[in-house]
């Protein structure tokens, strides 16, 4: 079966602790994969090194059958790769739609055009649409900086899904969105995604979000792959609990 | 969104400029500039510029001196011709660009009558073309660059001092005088114009005098670099029997300070083509036997007992504390100047004050008395010719710096090129 | 809003018309404002992009010398070729130097601009029986498309010719601000990180930005060499620079017309500072940017914006009112 | 061999000048990562400073060893004023700010201190030549040097020491290299960042007043010195890596010794061999010789 990532042996520390140890991971098409684990299991570092933030001390990571160890995350997120951050990386100067037609005019690879306006009729009415499973529609003309860390948070989000990726990496999607909103921006998130055909990995702290979205999940403890499987299985798994959540 | 910004700048232009328009209203509509007054007007008024701020500020503030002194007394003795002299200071600093601005804000909002002044020869250059357009009469009183009347012609401008040509021509030849047997010579100038050109025509010189000189180094350290060390010891393992530099300000200081207790002035014979101006401050530091250059003959000690240099002498020393160095005598040649050429056209048109036309005629190959009470030529060309001095420093218990012994005058024929000839033409073409 | 459209004409025809009545010199002043803009306009088109050059002023030389050189050298005397080479030049310098620098953010990239800024003085001095040095080249007068403006009336033509030429750079700048790679050059101040995951090149962005900014220092630097006709090396001094840096943040690198306010804005207090505060005139520059950065990051257009913004409420409760 | 002699020691006085000046600034970069370009500024005043101070201690007829206290003393306490006073009122509200604001004040500092100057001093060049020639000279492979050359290079070697033995082996040394690493875990270990940032910003002060104050004896103290000084200071930092104190020391070398043979050899590229050595090291090590890539936390 063909894969949308593989990971073999993939190996990267910090001056002598071993973030991520020797994980090899494969990942099919349409796959949602949830990746739990305490903090400083190695999850972000996982998702740095797939996105090529970092570099791999050893390992290889093969997408759509190509290899991109070390390549840099510019030309990952040009394979068709993107991803969402722990702490929300948007514009904070600009505004919520300006973010948005930023990364359509990117996707488009129109990016380096200096004649033609960003702002296009065709263009702000995609924008509007992007923003609207976000529940950013009503503050697409607000500076970012108005924003509450929530809704930072699903910019990030948005901006990444704006690139119609293949592959998409969510850290911690659910951190700081209010326990109100978190299940119906996933549902309609991850709807749309799976319309769309997109793999997913997320990294997620809240359970319920695991258990509800992921069809698959990783359980990383001390930068190793402790348990793979269905999340009814891994979730309850003593050793995974004991290591995840402190307690069995 | 963004034209939106677009639109609401024009409306900042217009109160800009709405307010430009109030500025510059109230600064006087100014008249055509080239109108000119035919009676005689109530005062001359004329722009001074030279440097009051920045490292040039050593020769710009004695040039000024001699201005305000020079002027009062002109002005206590009935003016010129009954038209008393209003001075406008200016200050030089700030580059050509700035200098350009200057010039046209003193002659089309002070609306002097002439303008004074220059001492960076990037300044003259500048500054000339605009003199030219705007039709004002200006007199470049210090810088040195040949390239000015070599490589232009002007009608509004002159300069009432010799090139840069002179100092390394009398330098050469005074060298020679006293160092007969010399084999080997070596240049430390500044890396710009003024130092290119002084040891170009220098070693030139040297050359045609003597042809079997060498040249064992050249060295060109940056303007206001102000440390020498690695010259130094490349000039004492070089070892030359003299070093030609034309440094000035706070590199010349430099060299001395650096270069006197490493034994460079005992070593080789040293040759200071602008050395006079900084002997007051090195005072007694001063090694002896060092060969000065004044930039024309402008030494307070010679012919010192000339009445009018005497006057000039003790009354800028009585005034200002200091005797008056080469950049004050300069400043004297060019306010001597507009006033001889003045009272020249005024002869000439029968008692009446000169149009401009008249007095840039009288300008022309005028002659006048200067210190050290000689005659000052301003040729055809429109740029003066002067005498050199070279001397060697000496120590006098008299004064607390270094004074002139085995001083010799080049008489102006002899250390300036001849009416319409470039000077390496000239150098070139000497017989020997 | 209100009659939106016609505003730049007004303002067009009253930039036009100030020649006209302002005195000689005044003129000369606002014909040298209006050439610098540009060269503010380039330094804040990088501020905007979160980066400071302390060298721009190299590609102020490199326009002006260029000029300088094709006239003394080459004999050209047309005002719209010389224009075009000397853009043409800096732009080359720009996309050359662009190579190394594009790599650098923040102090590296102030102070490398800087430090070649230096090399390309210490060249000007250097080669002076080329550049003349600290003498510098005069920079006769242009023909302007073949004729030969009069002596009586040729303040006037640079001035004209020096608006013509600034309004092309302003428009461009416009466009660009609105155009994806102006906001890409805003996205990498904000967040470089992003950019990359954008899959953009932070580098190709700065690199663009750098070409461009240099283009248009090139230009101020030709329209100032016009207007003074004369250059010297210290075009490329970094103090130069530094007060390039210094009007753009005066004038607010945020706005399009900010830099021409800051400019000129400059250009008249520098005349006459010269003669009151010729000691303090540094300090005056270093506590008003101070001032600037601390209590008024937009620069001089906010306050412009300040009142419009008061206009319109007043307008609004009044309407409201009455 | 005298000129290979006359190089090295040459490039050895200069790199020891070079060297002085550039010690406080790649200091407070290190652990402020703020570059000040009134560092030039600074080192003028500390060339004023301990001018006057010599001046008028000569006016005294004291004996004559003891200008060499005054000026050092002119110079520490130049630093010592100066520094304090700086980062209190003008640095502290900008920590944390985009480093373009923190240049773009650093600038501003330039600009009002190169008119303090003005003001206390004078336009008017200050010299005082004893310094240099008191100590008398020595002959080295044929070439007189004055003791007071060589006194530099010792100068700048134990400045150089003394400055890497504090920072390692005081415990304020420790809180600066703990600063350096990371501010904010330093704070909630108890560090008192903010006194440690006073502290390293006034001793980079004190050092770059220093390097002028040693420097003054051999030239004319006049204003424009600063101009140039931090142009050729930031070019050795960057030479060796900024923030690195044994990349300043071998970029002030290297700097040095090139120079000295340029002078020797082609006179005619002396003006540009710093910049030019500057250039080619980073378009081969972009940071420097000594330097180091950050990596932004995500």
């Amino acid at each position: 079966m063909a894969t949308v990532l593989e990971t073999h042996g993939l190996t990267k520390s910090f001056g002598g602790v071993l973030a991520v140890d020797d994980v090899s991971v494969a990942i099919a098409p349409g796959e949602i994969v949830g990746i739990v684990g305490a903090n400083g299991a190695g999850k972000t570092t996982f998702v740095n090194l797939v996105t090529g933030y970092l570099k791999p001390d050893r390992g290889r990571i093969i997408y759509l059958g190509r290899d991109i160890t070390a390549h840099p995350p510019r030309e990952v997120t040009g394979l068709g790769v993107a991803r969402s951050f722990q702490i929300p990386q948007i514009y904070a100067s600009l505004t919520v739609l300006e973010n948005v037609l930023i990364a359509l005019a990117a996707r488009e690879g129109q990016s380096l055009r200096a004649w033609a306006p960003l702002s296009t009729r065709v263009r702000e009415a995609e924008g509007l649409i992007l923003l609207e499973p976000f529940g950013l529609t009503e503050h697409a003309a607000r500076p970012v900086s108005e924003l509450p860390q929530g809704g930072l948070k699903l910019l990030d989000i948005a901006l990444a899904s704006a690139l119609m990726p293949r592959l998409l990496l969510l850290d911690e999607p659910t951190s700081g969105v209010s326990s109100a909103e978190k299940f119906g921006v996933m549902d309609t998130l991850v709807s749309i995604l799976q319309a769309r055909g997109v793999t997913v990995i997320f990294v997620e702290h809240d359970m319920d979000v695991v258990t509800n979205y992921a069809g698959r999940v990783l359980a990383f403890s001390e930068g190793k792959i402790l348990a793979d499987g269905a999340p009814g299985v891994v979730l309850a798994d003593p050793a995974v609990r004991k290591a995840v959540l402190g307690w069995a | 969104m963004q034209t939106a910004s677009f639109r609401t700048s024009a409306k900042c232009l217009l109160a800009l400029l709405a307010l430009a328009g109030v500025v510059g209203g109230a600064m006087g509509l100014a008249g055509p500039p080239w109108a000119e007054a035919q009676a005689k007007p109530a005062e001359l008024k004329i722009g001074i510029v030279s440097f009051l701020s920045g490292p040039a500020t050593v020769f710009g503030v004695p040039s000024k001196n001699a201005a305000e002194w020079l002027i009062e007394k002109y002005n206590r003795e009935g003016g010129i011709g009954g038209v008393k002299i209003r001075p406008v200071y200016a200050d030089e600093a700030g580059g050509a660009e700035k200098q350009v601005a200057e010039f046209r804000r003193l002659v089309l909002d002070e609306k002097v009558d002439l303008v004074i002044g220059y001492i960076s020869s990037a300044d003259c250059l500048a500054v000339a073309p605009v003199a030219e357009e705007l039709r004002k009469l200006t007199v470049l009183f210090d810088c040195g660059t040949n390239r000015i009347f070599e490589d232009s012609k002007y009608k509004y401008v002159f300069r009432t001092k010799a090139h840069q040509v002179l100092d390394s021509v009398a330098a050469a030849k005074y060298v020679l005088s006293v160092k007969p047997n010399v084999k080997t010579i070596a240049g430390i100038n500044q890396d710009y114009a003024w130092g290119r050109d002084s040891w170009e025509s220098f070693r030139r010189a040297m050359l045609k005098l003597k042809p079997d000189v060498q040249v064992v180094a050249e060295l060109w350290p940056k303007l206001l670099a102000g440390e020498y060390s690695a010259e130094i010891s490349r000039l004492l393992v070089a070892k030359p029997d003299v070093i030609h530099s034309s440094f000035w300000n706070g590199d010349i200081i430099g060299l001395v300070k650096q270069g006197a207790p490493r034994g460079l002035f005992s070593q080789s014979l040293v040759v200071l083509t602008a050395g006079e101006h900084m002997l007051q401050d090195v005072g007694k530091d001063m090694p002896e036997g060092v060969v000065i250059g004044a930039r024309g003959d402008h030494w307070f000690l010679h012919n010192a007992n000339d009445p009018l240099h005497k006057e000039f002498v003790d009354g800028y020393r009585a005034r200002y504390g200091r005797y008056p160095i080469y950049p004050s005598y300069h400043m004297y040649q060019a306010v001597a100047g507009v006033k001889a050429a003045y009272e020249k056209a005024m002869k000439a048109a029968g008692g009446a004050w000169p149009s401009l036309d008249q007095a840039i005629k009288a300008f022309e190959g005028i002659e006048y008395r200067v210190p050290p009470g000689r005659t000052m030529t301003i040729r055809g060309d429109h740029n003066g010719i002067e005498p050199a001095i070279m001397g060697l420093t000496k120590h006098d218990p008299k004064y607390p710096f270094a004074i002139l012994d085995r001083m010799m005058v080049f008489p102006a024929a002899e250390v300036n090129p001849p009416l319409g000839v470039k000077s390496n033409d000239w150098i070139d073409s000497w017989k020997k | 809003m209100r009659g939106g459209k016609a505003l730049p004409l007004v303002a067009a025809a009253v930039f036009g018309a100030a020649p006209l009545v302002l005195p000689g010199w005044v003129t000369f002043l606002l014909t040298l404002a209006v050439a610098k803009s540009v060269m503010v306009l380039a330094i804040a088109l990088l501020l905007r992009g979160g980066l400071v050059s302390f060298g721009h002023g190299m590609f102020f030389a490199a326009g002006a010398y260029t000029v300088g050189m094709a006239m003394k050298w080459g004999g050209m005397r047309e005002a719209v070729v010389l224009t075009f080479l000397g853009v043409l030049a800096a732009a080359a310098a720009a996309a050359l130097l662009g190579l190394l620098i594009a790599r650098y953010r923040g102090i590296f990239f102030a102070m490398l601009n800087m430090a070649i800024s230096m090399v390309v003085y210490a060249v000007l001095l250097k080669l002076y029986w080329v550049t003349g040095g600290t003498d510098g080249i005069g920079i006769r007068t242009p023909t302007i498309l073949g004729v030969m403006p009069e002596r009586e009336s040729l303040r006037l033509v640079m001035y004209y010719f020096t608006l013509v030429m600034t309004l092309p750079a302003f428009y461009a700048v416009h466009r660009f601000w609105t155009s994806p790679l102006g906001f890409a050059l805003r996205a990498v101040r904000d967040n470089e990180v992003r950019v990359e995951y954008m899959g953009t090149s932070v580098a190709r962005v700065i690199y663009a930005a750098y070409v461009l900014s240099g283009a248009l220092g090139g230009l101020a630097g030709i329209l100032t060499g016009f207007s003074v006709g004369h250059i010297v090396p210290d075009l490329a001094y970094w103090t130069t620079s530094g007060e390039f840096v210094f009007v753009a943040v005066l004038g607010g690198p945020a706005s399009i017309p900010g830099p021409l306010v800051g400019s000129i804005a400059f250009e008249f207090l520098k005349s006459y500072a010269y003669k009151y505060a010729a000691f303090t005139w540094q300090m005056t520059l270093g506590v008003t940017m101070l001032a600037i950065i601390l209590f008024m990051p937009g620069g001089l257009w906010t306050i412009y914006e300040g009142l419009a913004r008061q206009g319109r409420q007043w307008r609004l409760s009044w309407k409201r009112t009455g | 061999m005298t000129v290979a002699v006359v190089i090295l020691l040459d490039g050895v006085l200069y790199a020891a000048v070079l060297f002085l000046v550039a010690a406080g600034l790649t200091l407070v970069y290190g652990v402020m990562r703020i570059l000040n370009i009134a560092h030039g500024s600074l080192y003028a005043l500390g060339a004023y400073a301990g001018t006057s101070l010599v001046l008028v201690y000569l006016k005294t007829g004291g004996p004559a060893p003891l200008m060499y206290l005054a000026l050092l003393a002119g110079a520490v306490v130049a630093g010592a004023i100066a520094g304090p006073l700086v980062e209190r009122l003008l640095l502290r509200p900008i920590y944390g700010r985009e480093e373009v604001v923190q240049l773009l004040v650093t600038y501003s500092l330039f600009l009002i201190l190169e008119d303090v100057m003005k003001l206390l001093w004078g336009v008017d060049p200050y010299y005082v030549a004893k310094p240099y020639a008191f100590l008398g000279t020595v002959t080295i492979a044929g070439v007189r040097y004055a003791w007071y050359q060589l006194l530099l290079i010792a100068v700048a070697l134990a400045t150089g020491v003394l400055v890497s033995l504090a920072i390692r082996g005081t415990r304020l040394g420790r809180m600066i290299v703990a600063v350096t690493a990371d501010r904010e875990i330093s704070a909630t270990l108890g560090i008192n960042v903010g006194r440690v940032y006073t502290l390293a910003f006034t001793a980079g002060a004190i050092l770059a007043g220093l390097g002028g104050a040693l420097v003054a004896p051999l030239i004319s103290v006049a204003p424009g010195i600063s101009v140039e000084a931090i142009v050729l200071a930031f070019a050795v930092v960057v030479i060796g890596g900024l923030g690195s104190l044994e990349g300043a020391a071998l970029g002030a070398l290297i700097v040095g010794i090139t120079r000295a043979a340029a002078v020797q050899l082609f006179p005619e590229i002396e003006l540009a061999t710093v910049y030019l050595i500057m250039v080619a090291v980073l378009l081969f090590r972009p940071r420097g010789l000594f330097g180091e890539w950050e990596t932004r936390r995500i």
